[in-house]
């Protein structure tokens, strides 16, 4: 039915791809024993810095790069907050949006004269024709990218020594210290690929998908995908899943529209189809560490 | 008879601690403390609670920083940047009081854990495993390398750190306070592992409060007093008693008083109690009357449903069957608050977890289940001086060591911790107490001030069911004991004829029959019968 | 009548968007007039940018008590406003430049309004007489009513030059959920329209790269947005926006503020250049009904639709 | 922060306490850090800093009418700080204040518009409703808490996102005013309008509630009870303390309060709920429950961050700098803040426990 047709296919999978992004982001931060509330903020900085660097470099691949590398800095910002000082993470994180929010549209405005006002289309960065063109064809490049990247993660996360040891810094940062854990070191370096993943999904919001910028244009989905993964369960698998189905409900919502009706109540779809599936995720046997602030 | 750090070819100790200072914030946790450790030996750390004993080993394993002094490791001065990482490389390993583990990792995965290194992200699991089974074997220690930490016992638990420490290779080992989770048998095999361990060359550590295991199996002993040391010295060369001396600064222990006749009628009645958890039944049908000034002693090896019995008695577990009487009457469907007016007063084995509120002030924790009550508020407003003037009192009375009432609960001792639970709870005038663990991490003052107090109520006609691992407090407090084994009762005792080995048999499941014969054959089958029967 | 003392004429505009100046489309259109009273007038101008409807009254009070000459109100979501202040501060020229059709009970007041009806027409026209499918959409932010008048205009437009035309309307909801828009105007290419005429404010973005991605047209708003998207804006319905604000300072300097609302009709609107992106005989057939149109030599009759 | 939520209040006289001028000393510096960064943004987008700074404190508090509104500003941040951080006292998250505000409004909006009785009934009635759909609004969260351990911070954060698109499609439906040119309720009638002007009884009423919550929280069993909960739930539990109602009571209170936000805000000052009506308060008023660390605090934070509100506004509609630049001015502090209030020797002297 819906899902058959590739319209809505893809239509969903331009919205969950961003989120698939941040969520992986937010699971290893958390996954580590921090509660990454700022990935909204990161999310913000990570969509700007993809739009003007895609603009300004001419290329939406190497926007993306730049949205990493903001989404570190971000990252870096966190961790001095919550891991080095440590601060509040809760607080920190709604704090560091605010700030987001404003530096990321007062530098839009700053820019505003010289980036082009629309970022350049992302496509498979080979040849026209050739065989490698035709077997990607319609491929959503950034949805294989995202579902690769979670792959690695997943991988890294349960199956390798840095896995294990992050791991075991989120589910309790005591043990994990007595065994040697540098638990500061682990949770920063964290911190830093969370904010890249962060960054990577604004990025893939802006100059990959709708290929400008404005003000708080991530609207909330950087929480989407805290929420995808408590939803599910601090693991990559269903994480991902989440974001599919958030897709699903948003792009519903937008097809819901032209039934008519008022479009509000529509889009309130997505986010009660989120809600039910933290609900029915139930007792999250989350990282036991995240949200915890001891010295 | 001093030795330690002074004495010739010290040079050669694989480790010494040399004049170590440590404070938090006002509090000298250490001041000047000087120690070296040997090859081949098992030292341990004895003082009373918050003597400095955790602090100093904390500060050898690399968990916390010091003030000043030096650190030496085979000679060499290794203080600057030290570093839990560094003490391991360096082959220390440490057990600390409240088990480090990380819960939902498998046995395999926790042991491996520390060897681990960004530099080797890969981890080859069939060699490791191999290792360590081999490790195992070494020392017959018998843990599922696979089961997920949270499923296992204490024991078991213990086990796995142990493990830990060898499988990184430490030669030196710390145990902070490890025997006092324990049966006695399980401490037994303990301490005799240790001693394997001493023999094949290791350097063992022992942080305990029990002088007489101090005094059978360690080679020397240090004894802290108020974050200094006091003296090491040789068991043999010196008494328990001189030892105790050493410990306290004020005249030693209390002398516990004698039972007095318990009343006829029955203070807390428990009748075919039932309660399960996840399908199995963990307290199976458990009846018992314990009258007016009557001290019942539980004993069984933790885990064996001692804790669910407790915490189904204070109402906060659901019961599936049964029922429970205070003073006669019904209260089996009545919730704590309830039945905590109808007399019943509760002092749970893991205080940290359930008996206090860290941050809130003494003088709160004290009034923690009464604020309600006329005496501490009036429509719903508290009278801070009527708060204030208790804790005075009970501070008094009990002689809890404290500042002030103001200061947080989590920052006195345990010793001191389970004083205010003490006074909180047999200040409410209870008619029947359920107390677990009271004196466990205590120093033995402490621990004795405590029995006494137990005994001072009985005297005045509570009932009182004693939940203890502790058999010599059990068999010294109560008028009788039960054994509990897989939630049943398998067996009591009057004060007449108690015996350790017999309750040590029936404790590990073995009904009264065949310990009788088991008893006649003499312990060593005993033990044997035991150790098949334990894990 | 407000009296001008001392030169330069010292003026606040109010925008509810965010960033106008980068807006593509109406608020763009406002800012360039707002630059032209600044750089070729010479007036000493403050720009209140995203302020939120229910504080507009404060914010213009606020000018004008602070001395401000003029205040400029920018949309027509700020009429609310116009008519709860200007009667307060009779020393002040409230001056709206949007869709109105009656004036506040103040002398103070005045207003540059446009045909926003005969605006759709233009634009459903040019849209019905280029579409191949024989489907087209209008594409808004906002349910508003200026917007539903236009959407109005452009059925009726797009009826007149093409009776077989089926238009298609849709709003994405606000306009600044650059997403939003962008799914919802995909959505009506996907239900076959081939033409999106759009009204998206700051979510203009997200319907160009809908219909960009498509391959599909799309008339601009206010502005010639062809820079936006060369491969897919076929042209732009423009309404000479600045020159209202040529007209405005041309008023203050002469000094004829009195009450008045200057309306714009279609003569005043233009098609931008179609590069072209349609064949000779289309491009002949559509420039030349519409200029019957605005010449009204051609009528459309006015029906207001309720579009949802 | 969760130190201080479980610390109990000094001895002796508050403002003369050491640890009050400390803090006072932390905040007065994190402002100075904040404003050198504001200075320098202004430079660089060519605007004096000088008139950035007078036109900063002249908006803040320059006039009574400046001030007027800078105390109603401070109304819904304090507000929804309360509903923050009751509560946080029994170690919940409520994330949510935003929404519970947004929902209140319309609820109150649409009592006005619903009940036909004489103002003196309608006004407390309106109050009432928006106090109860904010309350209604995390009974989700807490039910989804307690019998799923679904993690409260991710549900009221939904739950935002739903109420903002619930009062959306209200607005532009069913209670849109249809004269109106953009999506907005109609306005409140003169008479059922909070008393009082700019300086309206909404802010007299939230003195009040900010004074109660202080008492109640420090001496009351209910404050004891909050405490004992937030602090080890399983030893309130066998103290025998009734531990779901205690924690019931309060996120409904908190949320009820969040709700009243929204009534207040709009029988006070907006009379109307519009697109885009509402700043985000909610998420303010969090920042303030940080700043302030008690029902006391949170007022001094609350002004500090209208003050700053309004301040911007009137900095950027007279210097023209982005409206952004508020965002970053109220955000800035908070994040200096943390980080000092964090530092090891700060927080030693911060969160030593004294009094009982
Ligand atoms: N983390 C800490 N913060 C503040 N003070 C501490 C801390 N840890 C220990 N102390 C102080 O140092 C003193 C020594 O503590 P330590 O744990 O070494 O005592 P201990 O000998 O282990 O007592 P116990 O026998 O009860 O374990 C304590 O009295 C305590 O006041
Ligand atoms: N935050 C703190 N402030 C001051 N002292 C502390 C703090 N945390 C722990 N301590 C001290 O550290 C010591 C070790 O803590 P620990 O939990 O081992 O208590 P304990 O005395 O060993 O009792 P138990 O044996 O029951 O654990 C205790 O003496 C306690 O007084
Ligand atoms: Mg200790
Ligand atoms: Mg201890």
């Amino acid at each position: 039915m819906l899902l058959l047709d590739p319209e809505f296919l893809f239509g969903l999978l331009r919205i969950a791809t961003p989120l698939m992004f941040v969520a992986m982001g937010v699971l290893i931060a958390e996954r580590s024993g921090v509660l990454f509330i700022g990935v909204e903020g990161a999310m913000l900085v990570g969509a700007f810095a993809g739009f003007l660097g895609a603009g300004l470099l001419g290329s939406a691949w190497l926007g993306l790069v730049c949205g990493v590398l903001a989404g570190v800095l971000c990252g870096a910002a966190m961790a001095l907050l919550t891991v080095s000082i440590p601060a509040n993470q809760v607080v920190v994180g709604l704090a560091f949006n605010i700030v987001c929010a404003g530096i990321t549209s007062f530098a839009f405005r700053l820019t505003a004269s010289v980036a082009p006002s629309r970022t350049p289309l992302l496509e498979w960065p080979v040849a026209e024709g050739t065989t490698l063109a035709r077997w990607l064809g319609h491929l959503p490049p950034l949805t294989v990218l995202a579902l690769a990247l979670s792959a690695a993660t997943a991988w890294m996360l349960f199956r390798t020594a840095p896995g294990l040891m992050l791991r075991s810094a989120g589910h309790n940062r005591h043990a994990a210290a007595s065994a040697g854990v540098n638990v500061g070191a682990v949770r920063s370096v964290a911190l830093l690929a969370a904010g890249a993943f962060a960054g990577l999904g604004g990025a893939a919001l802006t100059a990959g998908w709708i290929r400008s910028f404005s003000d708080d244009v991530t609207m909330g989905r950087g929480f989407i995908a805290l929420a995808a993964v408590y939803f599910g369960r601090w693991y990559p698998g269903w994480t991902i899943a989440a974001c599919v189905i958030f897709g699903i409900g948003e792009a519903m919502a937008f097809r819901a529209q032209s039934f008519g009706g008022n479009p509000h109540l529509y889009l309130m779809i997505p986010y009660l189809l989120t809600l039910a599936g933290v609900a029915l995720a139930g007792r999250a046997q989350g990282p036991q560490e995240a949200g915890r602030t001891e010295p | 008879m001093t030795m330690g750090g002074s004495l010739p070819g010290a040079g050669e100790d694989p480790v010494r601690l040399a004049g170590i200072c440590k404070a938090f914030g006002p509090i000298q946790a250490l001041n000047d403390v000087s120690l070296s450790l040997r090859r081949g030996e098992i030292h341990a750390l004895l003082g009373e609670n918050g003597a400095g004993k955790s602090t100093l080993m904390n500060v050898l394993f690399g968990m916390l920083s010091i003030d000043a002094g030096a650190i030496l490791v085979d000679g060499v001065d290794v203080s600057r940047g030290w570093s839990t990482r560094r003490a391991i490389a360096a082959g220390i390993g440490m057990v600390h009081q409240h088990f480090s583990l990380v819960g939902d990792y498998t046995v395999l995965q926790n042991v491996v854990l520390p060897t681990l290194r960004w530099s080797r992200p890969s981890v080859d699991w069939a060699a490791e495993r191999r290792r360590l089974a081999a490790l195992c074997q070494e020392y017959g220690l018998t843990p599922d390398l696979d089961a997920r930490v949270e499923g296992l016992s204490v024991g078991e638990r213990q086990q796995v750190e142990i493990l830990k420490m060898l499988f990184q290779g430490s030669r030196i080992l710390i145990l902070d306070e490890p025997t006092s989770v324990l049966a006695p048998q399980q401490a037994e095999a303990l301490l005799e592992t240790l001693r394997r361990f001493r023999d094949d060359g290791y350097t063992v550590v022992i942080i305990t409060h029990n002088l007489d295991d101090a005094m059978r199996v360690c080679d020397r002993i240090t004894v802290l007093r108020q974050g200094c040391k006091i003296d090491t010295v040789r068991p043999s060369e010196v008494s328990v008693d001189e030892v105790a001396g050493l410990m306290v600064a004020h005249s030693g222990a209390v002398p516990v008083r004698a039972r007095s006749a318990p009343g006829r009628d029955v203070a807390l009645g428990i009748r075919e109690l039932r309660v399960s958890e996840g399908g199995r039944s963990v307290v199976d049908g458990v009846s018992l009357d314990i009258r007016r000034g009557e001290v019942v002693g539980v004993a069984g090896v933790a885990g064996n449903g001692q804790s669910e019995l407790a915490e189904a008695l204070l109402g906060c577990r659901r019961i599936e069957a049964g029922r429970i009487l205070i003073g006669g009457e019904e209260v089996s469907a009545a919730g704590v608050a309830e039945r905590r007016r109808r007399g019943l007063a509760f002092v749970p084995e893991d205080r940290h977890a359930m008996a206090m509120v860290g941050g809130m002030s003494v003088a709160a924790n004290m009034a923690l289940q009464t604020i309600g009550e006329p005496a501490f508020s009036r429509f719903g407003v508290i009278d801070r001086a009527a708060l204030a003037g208790n804790a005075q009192k009970h501070i008094r009375e009990f002689g809890i060591r404290v500042h002030s009432p103001a200061m947080p609960m989590g920052a006195l001792s345990g010793g001191n911790q389970q004083k205010v639970v003490m006074a909180r709870e047999l200040s409410a005038g209870p008619s029947a107490l359920v107390v677990s663990e009271p004196s466990r991490g205590l120093d033995f003052a402490a621990g004795a001030y405590v029995r006494d107090r137990i005994l001072e109520s009985a005297g005045s006609g509570v009932g009182i069911l004693l939940i203890s691992s502790d058999l010599e407090e059990l068999m010294l407090l109560s008028h009788r004991i039960v054994v509990m084994y897989h939630g049943r009762i398998i067996g009591e005792l009057d004060a007449s004829d108690y015996d350790v080995n017999r309750i040590g048999l029936m404790m590990a499941g073995i009904d009264p029959q065949r310990a009788e014969r088991a008893e006649r054959q003499g312990t060593p089958a005993a033990r044997a019968v035991l150790e098949e029967q334990a894990c | 009548r407000p009296a001008f003392s001392a030169k330069p004429v010292k003026a606040a505009v109010i925008f509810s968007v965010a960033n106008p100046g980068n807006a593509a489309g109406w608020d763009e259109g406002s800012y360039r007039g707002v630059r032209k009273l600044i750089d070729e007038h010479g007036w000493d101008v403050t720009v209140a940018e995203a302020v939120p409807f229910p504080r507009l009254a404060d914010t213009a009070a606020n000018y004008a008590e602070s001395g401000y000459d003029v205040v400029i109100f920018t949309s027509s979501g700020h009429i609310g406003a116009w008519n709860e202040v200007s009667p307060k501060y009779p020393k002040t020229l409230f001056a709206m430049m949007s869709v109105v059709n009656a004036l506040p009970k103040a002398a103070n007041a005045l207003a540059f309004s446009i045909d926003i009806y005969g605006y759709g027409v233009m634009g459903g026209m040019a849209a019905a007489l280029a579409s191949k499918s024989g489907t087209i959409a209008a594409v808004g932010g906002a349910p508003v009513p200026g917007l539903i008048t236009w959407m109005s205009g452009i059925i009726e437009g797009a009826k007149s030059a093409r009776s077989d035309i089926e238009v298609l309307t849709a709003f994405s909801g606000d306009w600044s959920n650059v997403p939003r828009a962008r799914e919802v105007t995909a959505m009506q290419i996907e239900r076959g329209a081939d033409i999106i005429v759009m009204n998206a404010g700051g979510s203009t973005r997200g319907v160009l790269d809908a219909v960009e991605t498509a391959g599909v047209q799309c008339i601009g708003y206010a502005t010639d947005v062809y820079a936006e998207s060369e491969k897919s804006v076929l042209t732009s319905v423009l309404m000479n926006i600045p020159s209202w604000y040529e007209a405005l300072a041309l008023a203050v300097d002469e000094g004829r503020t009195e009450a008045r609302i200057e309306n714009y009709g279609p003569d005043t609107f233009t098609l931008a250049d179609m590069h072209g992106k349609l064949d000779g005989a289309v491009e002949t057939t559509l420039r030349d009904t519409i200029g019957r149109y605005q010449r009204g030599e051609l009528t459309v009759a006015v029906v207001a639709h309720d579009v949802k | 922060m969760v130190h201080a939520s479980v610390t109990t209040e000094p001895r002796g006289h508050v403002l003369l306490s050491a640890r009050f001028l400390l803090s006072a000393a932390v905040m007065g510096a994190c402002l100075a850090l904040t404003l050198a960064i504001l200075l320098a943004l202004a430079w660089a987008v060519g605007v004096s800093p000088w008139m950035v700074l007078t036109t900063l404190l002249d908006g803040a508090a320059g006039s009574s009418v400046a001030a007027a509104a800078t105390a109603a500003e401070a109304v819904p941040i304090a507000l929804t700080a309360l509903a923050f951080y009751i509560p946080y006292r029994t170690g919940f998250f409520n994330i949510g204040a935003q929404g519970q505000l947004e929902i209140g409004a319309l609820a109150a909006m649409f009592v006005v518009g619903a009940v036909s009785a004489p103002p003196a009934l309608t006004l407390p009635l309106a109050l009432l409703a928006a106090a109860a759909a904010g309350g209604l609004l995390i009974v989700p969260s807490v039910l989804l808490k307690s019998w799923r351990g679904a993690s409260e911070v991710t549900t009221t954060i939904m739950l935002n996102l739903v109420a903002v698109e619930f009062v959306m499609a209200m607005v532009s439906g069913p209670m849109r005013d249809v004269d109106a040119f953009y999506s907005t309720t109609v306005q409140v009638p003169e008479a059922v309008r909070l008393p009082g002007g700019s300086l309206h009884a909404g802010i007299w009423l939230t003195l009040a509630i900010v004074v109660v919550a202080h008492w109640a929280l420090k001496r009351t069993v209910f404050g004891f009870r909050l405490d004992a909960v937030g602090g080890n739930p399983l030893a309130a539990v066998v103290a025998g303390m009734p531990v779901r109602r205690v924690y019931f009571q309060a996120v409904l209170v908190g949320a009820a309060i969040g709700g009243l936000a929204g009534g207040i805000q709009v029988l006070g000052v907006l009379h109307q709920v519009a697109e885009g009506w509402s700043k985000p308060w909610g998420f303010t008023g969090i920042l303030a429950a940080l700043l302030g660390g008690s029902p006391g605090g949170i007022l001094v934070a609350s002004l500090l961050l209208a003050g700053l509100e309004t301040g911007g506004r009137n900095m950027q509609a007279m210097t023209g700098v982005p409206a952004a630049m508020v965002y970053v001015l109220q955000g800035l502090p908070v994040l200096f803040f943390l980080a000092l209030r964090a530092m090891p020797l700060v927080r030693f002297h911060l969160d030593r426990k004294e009094g009982l």
